[in-house]
């Protein structure tokens, strides 16, 4: 019966994780209505950020690189912004298939740049402990993870809701044509919004290097659970990220505990598919009255 | 948009009917050497060059290509020079059947060394069968299988499994944890593990596969601690070996509290997953690049001599190197390059290379091989802990195992 | 004024005469020049393109016509080369397990394969699953107004999940082997070079029948709807009709596409298996479809017989080529051309009518407006 | 079924609420057969919201619709089209791709079972000829709806709704950024389709409504203020009040 508690921190912190995946793409799909496949690869180019600054840094190259991540893969998405997908909005089926296009490219590069094979950052030792929780190991990599999920929802709360650019982005987000009126320059916030959320993802790459591989594929094995979690949690919605990244990270792990990853992983699929049959819109949805 | 439909239909038609027919016309007529006529034999090199595979058998490719040269600084094959043509399975199980289609009908070659994946040689077995053509398939697999059209260099079951079972047995390790990739060779593997303890008195205290490519190990590392095995073993594939070792190391499993034995780790996959996480941990193959002998210092030499002294060598790329060379001595004993009679000569033929003496065996067309247990050194190569006495006879469906009747 | 069009036929009439000549002269090129000209294994290669080029027409119906990006068509591919592969091991293993079912401990042959030792279910169940699996999907997804992004998001995590479950039921699908060694395929050897040349011939006529087919659903008044559903879905419910259902029609119409392809590729290349029909190897076909020109069916099929042509031989000379190429070719299409190849080609001969007749800066569509 | 003979469509304390705002605050309406009626009131009025109801866009808090006395809400939108309601937008919406014809066409074709509809069209039938006619875009039959000017898109809207030969048509603010030329060809349009329709128009414009309206009702905060000929509610101080008060607020 320990076991079962057990898999609550575990399920936690699976949430946690698909939380960092999406969290930016909640912004980038949710504000600008861009259905970036290529924030995979931004999440690599965070645990490459990672990978690199232990030349410099060490064992405490992944705190190091939290920010430089942030800045590599925001600046990998801003320029990826301001080439291509500034063309593309109002045609997010458009922007799905040009990142798409982008993420190949990227992936290839990482190859050439970083070779085929898997590269390994070493967590600094004072990540390597565990706690115990419920009966059962809960390690500190972990719990850093949750931490890190926690510090970024709660930066972003207090960017949209203390900051001025925030509540730029914010207004964008609800009313783009009024904001637009209302004198913000709405390309400007655009490229913020998306220089944050691709940043979101570097920061996410970095703390997957603590769990798993870091690789060239590694954003393809992330990237249809996080748009999941944002189609099930509603569009630009941090609330919505929120609950249905820990739903689902549940979901996941009582779902794998009584039967296996594979059916687990279905299961999780069937129940969005059925979520979305009840609120097709997500959990939470800005009203509008538009007929679009 | 109503008009326009059917001009590009017919370049969509003519443009790479064009091109093939440009292709098949450069070929068609004279059988461009091949196994006959001309001044070079060629042989096909058919690996997934591109996609997930690649990683991995870009290196068999390199070495099967190293020993090719060696061939042909040996002074070639009959009196001629031996030209791989390589070809990219592209990590597709189908491409590797249309290509294998290719080597053997376009460019004529003589054999073809290839495959990584069950999957691959699966795809392939029927087109090497009709054609009456030759494959060396140069990784360990999961048994159950002895096509005329094929051989075996890498393990099959008894030479990796079962002596990989064997050590832990001697070690004590009574209760073992299944942890695997899903598909084929995890899944054979499992059934014959859970056999072997079945007779061995083992206990098997729990089973589990995660999709390929998965990398959340968190709930299954809980269950293993739950479950408190002996031993893990491990038939995990790719990037999700590094996935779970870390994430079993952070919650506190090294190798000194939970041994886990693996038996798709090579040297090439340990840099990956991280060395302090998998430092001590047994793993069970037929070669190490550490293994001793002059066969092997030789083959390690020219390897990093012609791929970088950062490369090391591996089981499958030492399988794959042994291919061609048997090939080779094969092909010089029966004086042509015919399958039929290079298949006669091949039977009970017996080299030294780089794991020490290879004889091949002509019923199962597998080959004797010596099993080796290594455990992973903290500068990531592999040191051997444990061997087999003797080279081991090929058994793909354990009939000599009394405790394996009933699984083929 | 009653019937407009009616007035001026012949220009209408010389279009249609043109395109027909078209048709025929690809059928003939298909169907003559290239078996005549190409050795069996190649003839091969261009069945094998010519099955991507099927499923590539169902996406271009549900996409191109009717604005639903389904990233999952290789749930339907697969569904549909199943059926047929199952069929075909069966009848290998004639009374026994397949093959792969001893190696994976199946003792009984599992009543999901039972139906599947006919070949009138098998080949029934190639087109019939796929429509009933797209219809039900189709009928849930569209009724809630799931659509965009999210269907396209819904159907890519299809595609996933389809490949877990595959790969996961080894007993039941050959796992990540697949279905493959068929010996009997219609009482001919599948790797014989007459099979391959049959299978040639099947596979374009069904191609050529299956285009038409499709045009004319393009053309109808369905066709109509259906653009006018892709360009103003909650518009048409104000004119009555119900776009659900409107689209679950067009995607489970698709799914049969995919299916069919499915089922000719089992015997054109001998194997079936997930790492064909994931999200991957669904979205290259998109995207193949992107490039040839989405909006017209041609160019599905235009882009899918190029890009797979281009894959293959790329693939040989560089490997890691392939995804820079693809990735920036795909860049490129959608940043510059997002209607593709036969979007560029329009665009071009509409540059050059209008320079030579610089008086009319008319698109040719609407001449016989003009002359009514 | 009603007290009132005549109606065709009742709508009987009606409440539409947005995320705590009522847009909508218990109307009643009726609107009889043949009836022109005319739906003004300042922004956020509630009149685009009770066209939404009606058509079914808008689910209502409370209350009922009932067209010749068959309950509408909870029905989805393209069933009540079926009933016989047809509507414009503010903004019209045509198919850009699809010619003015094949626009028509579709309008007119919804009771048409589906296996006809894979048939294609061969000429143009009465229904379509006739709205072509009546809208007057007979010359630019077959040109694509994407190249018509914004009056005319209005036109082919109106032409839409003619072609699906409803019971009763609901046009939303059909002038809305007309020219003056335009206005008046828009204004004979509809004096022709009143003649033997029933319609109802929601509009803003006061000089259009002076020129073709005769039955008008004024909402105002969700609320209906007053009904009656336009000579009477024009002279109503209430009304006045609200449409001077309101627009001092709309400048702000």
């Amino acid at each position: 019966m320990d076991s079962l508690l057990n898999q609550v921190p575990i399920g936690l912190s699976i949430g946690a994780v698909l939380l960092l995946v999406a969290l930016g793409l909640t912004f980038t799909f949710g504000q600008m209505g861009v259905v970036n496949m290529a924030h995979g690869e931004f999440i690599m180019a965070g645990g490459y950020t990672a990978y690199m600054l232990q030349d410099w840094a060490g064992s405490q190259a992944v705190l190091a690189a939290l920010p430089v991540a942030f800045a590599v893969a925001g600046a990998l998405g801003w320029v990826l912004e301001r080439l291509a997908i500034r063309h593309f909005y109002g045609r997010p089926l458009d922007t799905l298939l040009l990142t798409w296009g982008v993420s190949l490219v990227l992936q290839q590069a990482a190859r050439d740049l970083f070779g085929a094979p898997n590269v390994q950052v070493v967590a600094p030792g004072w990540l390597t402990g565990r706690i115990e929780v419920l009966g059962g190991a809960l390690p500190y990599a972990r719990l850093f993870i949750m931490a890190l999920a926690v510090a970024c929802v709660a930066g972003i709360w207090l960017y949209l809701s203390r900051s001025r650019p925030g509540r730029r982005m914010r207004a964008v987000m609800q009313n783009r044509q009024l904001a637009e009126v209302s004198g913000v320059a709405t390309a400007r916030v655009d490229q913020l919004t998306f220089f944050i959320g691709s940043g979101l993802a570097g920061v996410a790459g970095v703390a997957l290097t603590l769990i798993g591989p870091v690789g060239p594929s590694i954003g393809t094995y992330y990237i249809v659970d996080a748009f999941l979690v944002v189609v099930a949690g509603g569009l630009g919605q941090l609330r919505g990220a929120v609950i249905a990244a820990v739903a689902l990270g549940m979901l996941n792990s009582y779902a794998e505990f009584w039967t296996d990853a594979s059916l687990a992983k279905v299961i999780v699929f069937a129940v969005v598919i059925g979520f979305l049959q009840v609120r097709p819109q997500g959990m939470f949805v800005l009203r509008s009255r538009a007929l679009t | 948009m109503r008009e326009p439909f059917l001009r590009p239909l017919a370049a969509a038609v003519l443009l790479p009917a064009a091109l093939l027919t440009a292709c098949g016309g450069e070929s068609g007529d004279g059988a461009g050497g091949g196994a006959s006529g001309g001044s070079t034999i060629k042989v096909g090199v058919l690996h997934s060059l591109s996609g997930t595979m690649a990683i991995s058998e870009v290196t068999v490719k390199n070495s099967e290509t190293l020993a090719i040269e060696e061939v042909n600084a040996a002074g070639g094959l009959l009196g001629k020079k031996v030209e791989p043509v390589v070809e990219d399975g592209a990590s597709d199980w189908p491409t590797f059947a249309q290509k294998a289609q290719k080597l053997i009908k376009k460019d004529k070659v003589a054999t073809v060394f290839g495959g990584w994946t069950s999957a691959s040689r699966k795809a392939m077995l029927p087109v090497f069968e009709r054609n009456k053509a030759l494959l060396w398939y140069p990784v360990q697999y999961e048994g159950l299988e002895s096509s005329p059209s094929i051989f075996y260099t890498g393990a099959t079951t008894n030479q990796q499994i079962v002596p990989g079972l064997d050590y832990l047995k001697e070690k004590g390790k009574k209760k073992l944890y299944l942890v695997g990739s899903d598909y084929v060779f995890p899944r054979t593997a499992n059934k014959i593990i859970k056999a072997y303890a079945k007779a061995n008195g083992m206990q098997i205290l729990g089973e589990e596969y995660t999709p390929l490519g998965h990398t959340e190990y968190s709930t299954l590392v809980n269950k293993i601690g739950e479950a408190k095995p002996d031993a893990v073993f491990n038939t995990l594939n790719g990037d999700s070996n590094v996935a779970f070792f870390k994430q079993l190391r952070s919650a506190g499993f090294d190798a000194a509290k939970l041994p886990v034995m693996s038996v798709s780790i090579a040297e090439e996959e340990v840099k990956g997953i991280g060395i302090d996480n998998i430092v001590g941990q047994p793993v069970a193959w037929n070669y190490y690049e550490t293994t001793k002998g002059r066969a092997n210092d030789t083959f390690v030499k020219a390897f990093k001599a012609k791929y970088g002294t950062g490369k090391v060598t591996s089981d499958p790329m030492e399988a794959g190197y042994n291919a061609v060379h048997l090939w080779a001595a094969a092909v010089k004993k029966a004086g042509s390059t015919d399958p039929e009679a290079v298949k006669k000569a091949a039977a009970g033929l017996s080299l030294d290379l780089p794991e020490g003496k290879v004889t091949i065996d002509g019923p199962t067309q597998h080959v004797y091989k010596t099993a080796r247990i290594g455990v992973v050194r903290k500068d990531g190569l592999i040191d051997e802990v444990w061997s087999s006495k003797e080279p081991i006879k090929p058994d793909p469906y354990l009939k000599s195992y009394p405790w394996a009747a009933g699984l083929s | 004024m009653t019937a407009p069009g009616t007035a001026l036929r012949s220009p209408a009439l010389r279009a249609r005469l043109r395109g027909y000549a078209l048709f025929a002269a690809v059928a003939l090129l298909l169907l003559v020049v290239a078996p005549l000209a190409l050795p069996a294994f190649r003839l091969d290669e261009l069945a094998k393109y010519l099955c991507f080029a099927i499923a590539a027409l169902g996406i271009g119906l549900a996409w191109g016509q009717g604005g639903m990006l389904t990233l999952g068509q290789g749930v339907f591919f697969g569904l549909g080369g199943y059926a047929m592969a199952m069929y075909f091991k069966l009848h290998d293993a004639d009374g026994d397990l397949p093959d792969f079912m001893v190696w994976s401990g199946v003792e009984k042959l599992p009543a999901l394969w039972k139906p599947f030792e006919s070949p009138v279910v098998a080949i029934a169940a190639v087109v019939a699953v796929p429509v009933a699996v797209a219809a039900v999907l189709g009928a849930l997804v569209f009724r809630q107004r799931v659509r965009g992004a999210y269907f396209a998001i819904l159907t890519q995590a299809l595609a996933a999940a389809f490949v877990i479950l595959l790969v996961g039921r080894q007993g039941l699908t050959g796992g990540t082997n697949g279905l493959t060694n068929f010996y009997d395929v219609f009482g001919r050897d599948p790797e014989a070079e007459s099979t391959q040349r049959t299978m040639y011939f099947v596979t374009a006529a069904v191609l050529g029948v299956l285009y038409l087919a499709a045009r004319q659903l393009v053309k109808s008044r369905f066709g109509r709807l259906l653009v006018a559903v892709r360009d103003g879905e909650d518009r048409v419910r104000f004119l009555g009709y119900n776009p659900a259902t409107v689209k679950t029609v067009t995607f489970a119409i698709s799914a049969g596409m995919a299916g069919l392809a499915g089922a000719l590729f089992v015997p054109v290349v001998g194997i079936i298996s997930p790492s064909l029909l994931g999200v991957v190897p669904s979205l290259e076909l998109v995207v193949a479809v992107a490039v040839g020109g989405r909006y017209a069916l041609a160019g599905a099929v235009l882009g899918a017989v190029v890009m797979n042509y281009a894959k293959t031989e790329f693939s040989e000379q560089w490997a890691g080529g392939w995804l820079y190429l693809q990735g920036a070719l795909f860049i490129l299409v959608m940043t510059l051309a997002p209607k593709g190849a036969v979007g560029l080609y329009e665009q071009v001969k509409d540059a050059v009518a209008r320079r030579r007749t610089p008086e009319r800066p008319v698109p040719a569509q609407s001449v016989q407006g003009e002359a009514a | 079924m009603s007290e009132n003979e005549g109606a065709l469509l009742e709508i009987r304390g009606l409440e539409v609420v947005f995320d705590g705002f009522r847009a909508i605050d218990g109307v009643d309406l009726t609107v009889g057969q043949g009836e022109l009626r005319f739906l003004i009131g300042p922004n956020g009025a509630g009149k685009t919201t009770l066209i939404d109801v009606v058509t079914g866009l808008t689910r209502p808090a409370a209350g009922t619709v009932r067209f010749a006395g068959t309950e509408l809400t909870g029905r989805r939108e393209h069933r009540i089209v079926r009933l016989g309601i047809g509507r414009t937008f503010q903004t019209s919406v045509v198919f850009e791709e699809l010619t003015v014809v094949e626009n028509l066409d579709l309008a007119a074709g919804f009771r048409r079972p589906l296996p006809a509809l894979l048939r294609q069209r061969r000429g143009v039938s009465g229904t379509v000829a006739e709205a072509l006619d009546v809208i007057g875009l007979g010359d630019l039959a077959d040109r694509p709806a994407g190249v018509l000017s914004h009056g005319q898109r209005q036109w082919l809207e109106i032409g839409m709704l003619i072609a699906q030969r409803p019971r009763l048509l609901l046009l939303d603010e059909p002038v809305a950024g007309m020219s003056g030329g335009e206005r008046e060809r828009t204004g004979e349009l509809l004096t022709r389709i009143a003649a033997d329709h029933t319609v109802v128009v929601v509009e803003h414009d006061m000089e259009f409504l002076r020129r073709y309206a005769s039955q008008v009702t004024v909402l105002h905060e969700g609320k209906v203020l007053v009904e009656g000929d336009v000579a009477a509610v024009q002279a109503d101080p209430r009304v006045q009040e609200v449409y001077l008060g309101r627009s001092r607020e709309d400048v702000r």
